[in-house]
């Protein structure tokens, strides 16, 4: 162990002749956290307008953002759209990972096959053949948050699963299985008390990024339910031409919001 | 009537038969290897026996009961896997103590016998600790108490130490024996090391392709091999056929025959003697020291032949092209089935 | 090798107290399926109203979208779009993933948590933020390709790093770069003769699926440049409330195409 | 004047020193094993002098010029690493013609030259194939040939055998000797595994936490360890002090002994002779087969030794609890260093 860790040390070690990739590197740092803080600057910005800087900071925009009822409405249906679909999820992807992993593992092929169909599918031709099939069928579904919901739990699949098979992979499951029967464990048993706590870490992980992204989602939303039933994103959208000031404070909480999530997702994953 | 009883064996896996008609039996208290290299189908039989693979045909059974139809909870086996297969996410004690959660004893008990295991395979320290915090011995004794703690029947182990570096598997492995005696557990141990099977076993089964090729006592199997494959996988034989093996025999031989290296002694001058007749004169042509063991290539004749002997002291070694004596031990050459 | 094949074979032996599973599984799948296949069967129907079944079967929705010289147009510059950021991406990134595989590990770790940065920003907040930043500005860039161009580059970033980081550590990287220092090859003959084209397979695995994402990409597009440079997507979402089975023609078009490419992404996986 | 000569080395990393004025020579042709346990700084060592890792301070010299500020590319080098380090995507021959493609020799020379090398290593059929396509041993012996093939001057081969299964294992470092002395190729060979380097070496250097402990032909190494760690780490030795070591040696002694398992002799009756003196009386607590070994563990009153025999025929094994007199061959007794 020790030998391979002080080979990994020397190949550390900063060498002149490399130095000019020092450049590349914060240029692509810079490159994109310059929009990110040019936006919280606007945000804070009393007035904003021919000057290099702005003329004042005040917290005004953030204010009026947190007081707007529309917004505050707009972000609970977007947190109620993904619990639903992420609760749906869960319920579903588990036992179908568990079964892949035990029984069926040409259910896992199948599976990392769909997982490439939000590729092959983007959300603009989705939502339009969406719309062709549910707008007049005998459901009517398009307008209501259940397409929403049963869109985004399809959107969730990729992650979720990915996330189950890693932490499957991850521990020898045949052998842990086959220790818990003959230690007198039924499967359900077995897989309560060893298989399922050696996959928390692993798909709150999941749950995490897969909340952010569909926190984030907008296509769908915009075209499938619009303002019948405004999300954050569609409200976000709705307010582009308002000031400029209160979309940028909307931008810099919603960062936060994730960037928060975001780091409670790294901390379980890596007390994994 | 032997306690571990297996009956024409049966097992097919798509077009691969990998037991045709198996048959083994284990006395009571006994410790029984299963030896043979990769793919010769050991693991397979120990899991059909803990009920991990189910059979085609054929029965299993255990102190006279039929137990090839049962659950694996229900056949009252403990096993020890390879890759130690601990609960990661539970401790020591509570891996050890998951066997007995699941009869529902009593909260004391399961602690008293837990805590009794533990002290047995000298943990009780760690206790508290997740499997990632202990080394690999450490982890596969966990795994031990695991498996003992239930008081099973039948004891299995599969490969158990085959994970460990060198120190650690001669020291785990007289810990194993030791606790298999004192505890009288009929033990089925499978392994391709033939080290490993000749030190632990009261009787060591070698297999090959699904089939039971030799069974006995390790002096026996190691110095009686019935076959090429068994003389090849168990030693470091002297494979002899035709010319070869008459001009070392001294009389025509229409067998192949099979000499062990430390079955030749190596002598200053030709004096004879019963046990191995006239000697053959022989010229060293190289030297391996391998630690307690020095190894010689003689040329004899047409004949290259492997001794080994102690490392009794730096002044007795031989050098490269000195003339030697060999005394082949008449009644340690052995003649194969062809 | 023989006993852990047995051993897995085993475990694919269906038992009949898992066969209720099989439900799950196939619903899943029909779930995912059906759209699609009502979409393919609209765009090839004549007429289809109140009926179950539409009236009958024809190529004229085809034939008509591919005979739209404005259709063409979008395509062109959809395919122009995707492979100017690929083009950039890969310039940028192949240098940055082997400088943090040989000299600065601190690199690649930064990287896995700049990754994280699309979750952080979905498209619609990302785009409002630059819509702010550019329109005004002295690079009045808002309108133009070349905005859409460096967005979409910073999407193809998560891919093109993780493709190249999943194949360099898949390689004994170090040793290989010793044995050819070794034996006399300068740092850029042993990143060209060894390292590269063991990465060759990865890396067109990932520009396959980042182009099947940008190509797809409708968010940016439309909020950043919209009908002033309009791409396929932004036509989809333009033509929405055209002929649905033209829509749904248009649909389908572009799924087969997705799937062509998805397809060569697997072969190239599979022979790496 | 030793061909490769290291004075003086020291080389820190972070808080750790790792070398503190290490020194070592090699003399020309020769094959010298670096020998420790995993961390003793001996693959460092060996980095060091092919010029992949840098130090702080001090001289490397090969053949009288001091490579210490040269590349890796400069020294003439050829190395060997466990991993074999093949690249991937090149065939075997190309592989093999690496190191003279950089050198832009004429391609029918290079044709020659890989071609001559590949045989050699009897590979010649595999000219085509991808790494991958090969076993671990072939490809061992294709990673062997691409460093021969530049006629390095000094070969490093950092546990070249580790990944190998034994058998493997133990004809490679047959072809790696033999391919070694018929080039006369100054070798320097890290190993953990003390029965490598004791087989293949003609100097043994013992290394512990970046020091060298002991140095010597292996027979030397073997026969008379300066160390209790030394002797624990190269052999099975019995090691006594104080009171124990007295009563075997039949006088007091301030100092720690060691005694071989195979320098004592297992006798019948008490017969006395000028090699052990007086012999102990001993009862055989347990037997072990180890193969071509029978390990005893003798109780002689308050001590038990561990005693190595030939396993010559299963007749002459003694049974555990019968009573033996042990012979300790006084030659091979050391003495150790506290």
């Amino acid at each position: 162990m020790r030998q391979t860790n002080q080979r990994r040390h020397h190949s550390h070690q900063p060498s002149p002749q490399h130095r000019h990739y020092t450049l590349i590197v914060w240029a692509l740092v810079g490159l994109l956290a310059l929009p990110l803080l040019a936006t919280l600057l606007y945000s804070l910005a009393s007035r904003w307008g021919a000057t290099m800087l702005p003329d004042g900071l005040t917290l005004r925009w953030y204010l009026e953002l947190w007081g707007e009822p529309r917004f505050l409405a707009a972000f609970a249906r977007s947190l109620l759209l993904c619990f639903a679909a992420l609760a749906l999820s869960l319920a579903l992807i588990l036992p179908l990972a568990l079964v892949a992993h035990t029984r069926w593992p040409w259910l896992d092929k199948l599976m990392k096959l769909l997982m490439l169909l939000p590729f092959a599918v983007p959300p603009v031709v989705g939502s339009v053949g969406l719309l062709q099939l549910y707008a007049g069928g005998p459901l009517p579904l398009v307008g209501t948050p259940w397409i929403l919901i049963a869109c985004f739990f399809t959107l969730t699949v990729p992650f979720m699963y990915q996330a189950m098979a890693t932490s499957l992979k991850a521990i020898p499951l045949r052998d842990l299985l086959d220790a818990a029967h003959l230690l007198g464990a039924s499967t359900p048993q077995a897989f309560i008390q060893v298989i399922l706590p050696n996959l928390r870490n692993g798909v709150l992980v999941a749950l995490f990024l897969s909340f952010s992204f569909l926190f984030g989602e907008f296509v769908f939303a915009n075209l499938l339910v619009g303002t019948r039933y405004e999300t954050l994103q569609v409200y976000l959208n709705n307010m582009r031409n308002h000031s400029g000031h209160f979309t940028s404070a909307l931008v810099i909480s919603y960062f936060f919001a994730i960037l928060l999530l975001t780091w409670m997702a790294n901390r379980f994953s890596r007390s994994a | 009537m032997a306690f571990l009883n297996i009956q024409c064996l049966h097992k097919r896996y798509a077009d691969q038969t990998l037991f045709a008609g198996l048959n083994l039996s284990v006395e009571r208290g006994q410790l029984v290897s299963l030896l043979g290299p990769s793919g010769c189908g050991k693991s397979t039989l120990l899991r059909t026996i803990a009920g991990l693979t189910d059979i085609d045909q054929g029965r299993i059974e255990l102190d006279g009961h039929d137990i090839s139809r049962l659950a694996p909870q229900q056949r009252g086996i403990g096993m020890v896997f390879q890759n130690y297969a601990l609960f990661p996410n539970l401790s020591v004690f509570a891996n050890v103590a998951f066997g007995l959660k699941q009869q529902k004893l009593d909260k004391a008990l399961i602690a008293t016998r837990v805590n009794t295991m533990l002290e047995r395979v000298e943990l009780s320290a760690f206790a508290k600790r997740l499997p990632h915090q202990l080394s690999g011995g450490q982890r596969q004794r966990v795994a031990l108490a695991r498996a003992l703690v239930i008081q099973p029947r039948l004891l299995l182990l599969d490969e158990p130490l085959s994970a460990l570096d060198a120190p650690i598997r001669r020291s785990l492995r007289q810990q194993i024996r030791s606790l298999q005696q004192e505890l009288a557990l009929t033990t089925v141990f499978v392994t391709h090391d033939q080290e490993e099977a000749l030190t632990l076993s009261d009787r060591v089964v070698l297999m090959h392709s699904g089939e039971i090729i030799q069974q006995g006592s390790a002096e026996n199997v190691y110095s009686a091999p019935v076959s090429p494959f068994a003389a090849g996988f168990i030693g470091h034989y002297n494979l002899l056929a035709g010319a070869a093996a008459a001009s070392v025999l001294g009389r025509s031989t229409l067998s192949a025959i099979a000499i062990r290296p430390e079955a030749i002694e190596l002598l200053d001058t030709p004096q004879a003697d019963p046990r191995w007749g006239t000697p053959l004169a022989g010229r060293i042509l190289s030297r391996q020291l391998l630690g307690n063991i020095v190894r010689y290539q003689v040329q004899c004749a047409e004949v290259t032949l492997i001794c080994d002997c102690l490392n009794r002291s730096a002044a007795d070694l031989r050098a490269s092209g000195s003339a030697v004596w060999l005394g082949v031990l008449q009644a340690e050459v052995r003649t194969l089935a062809a």
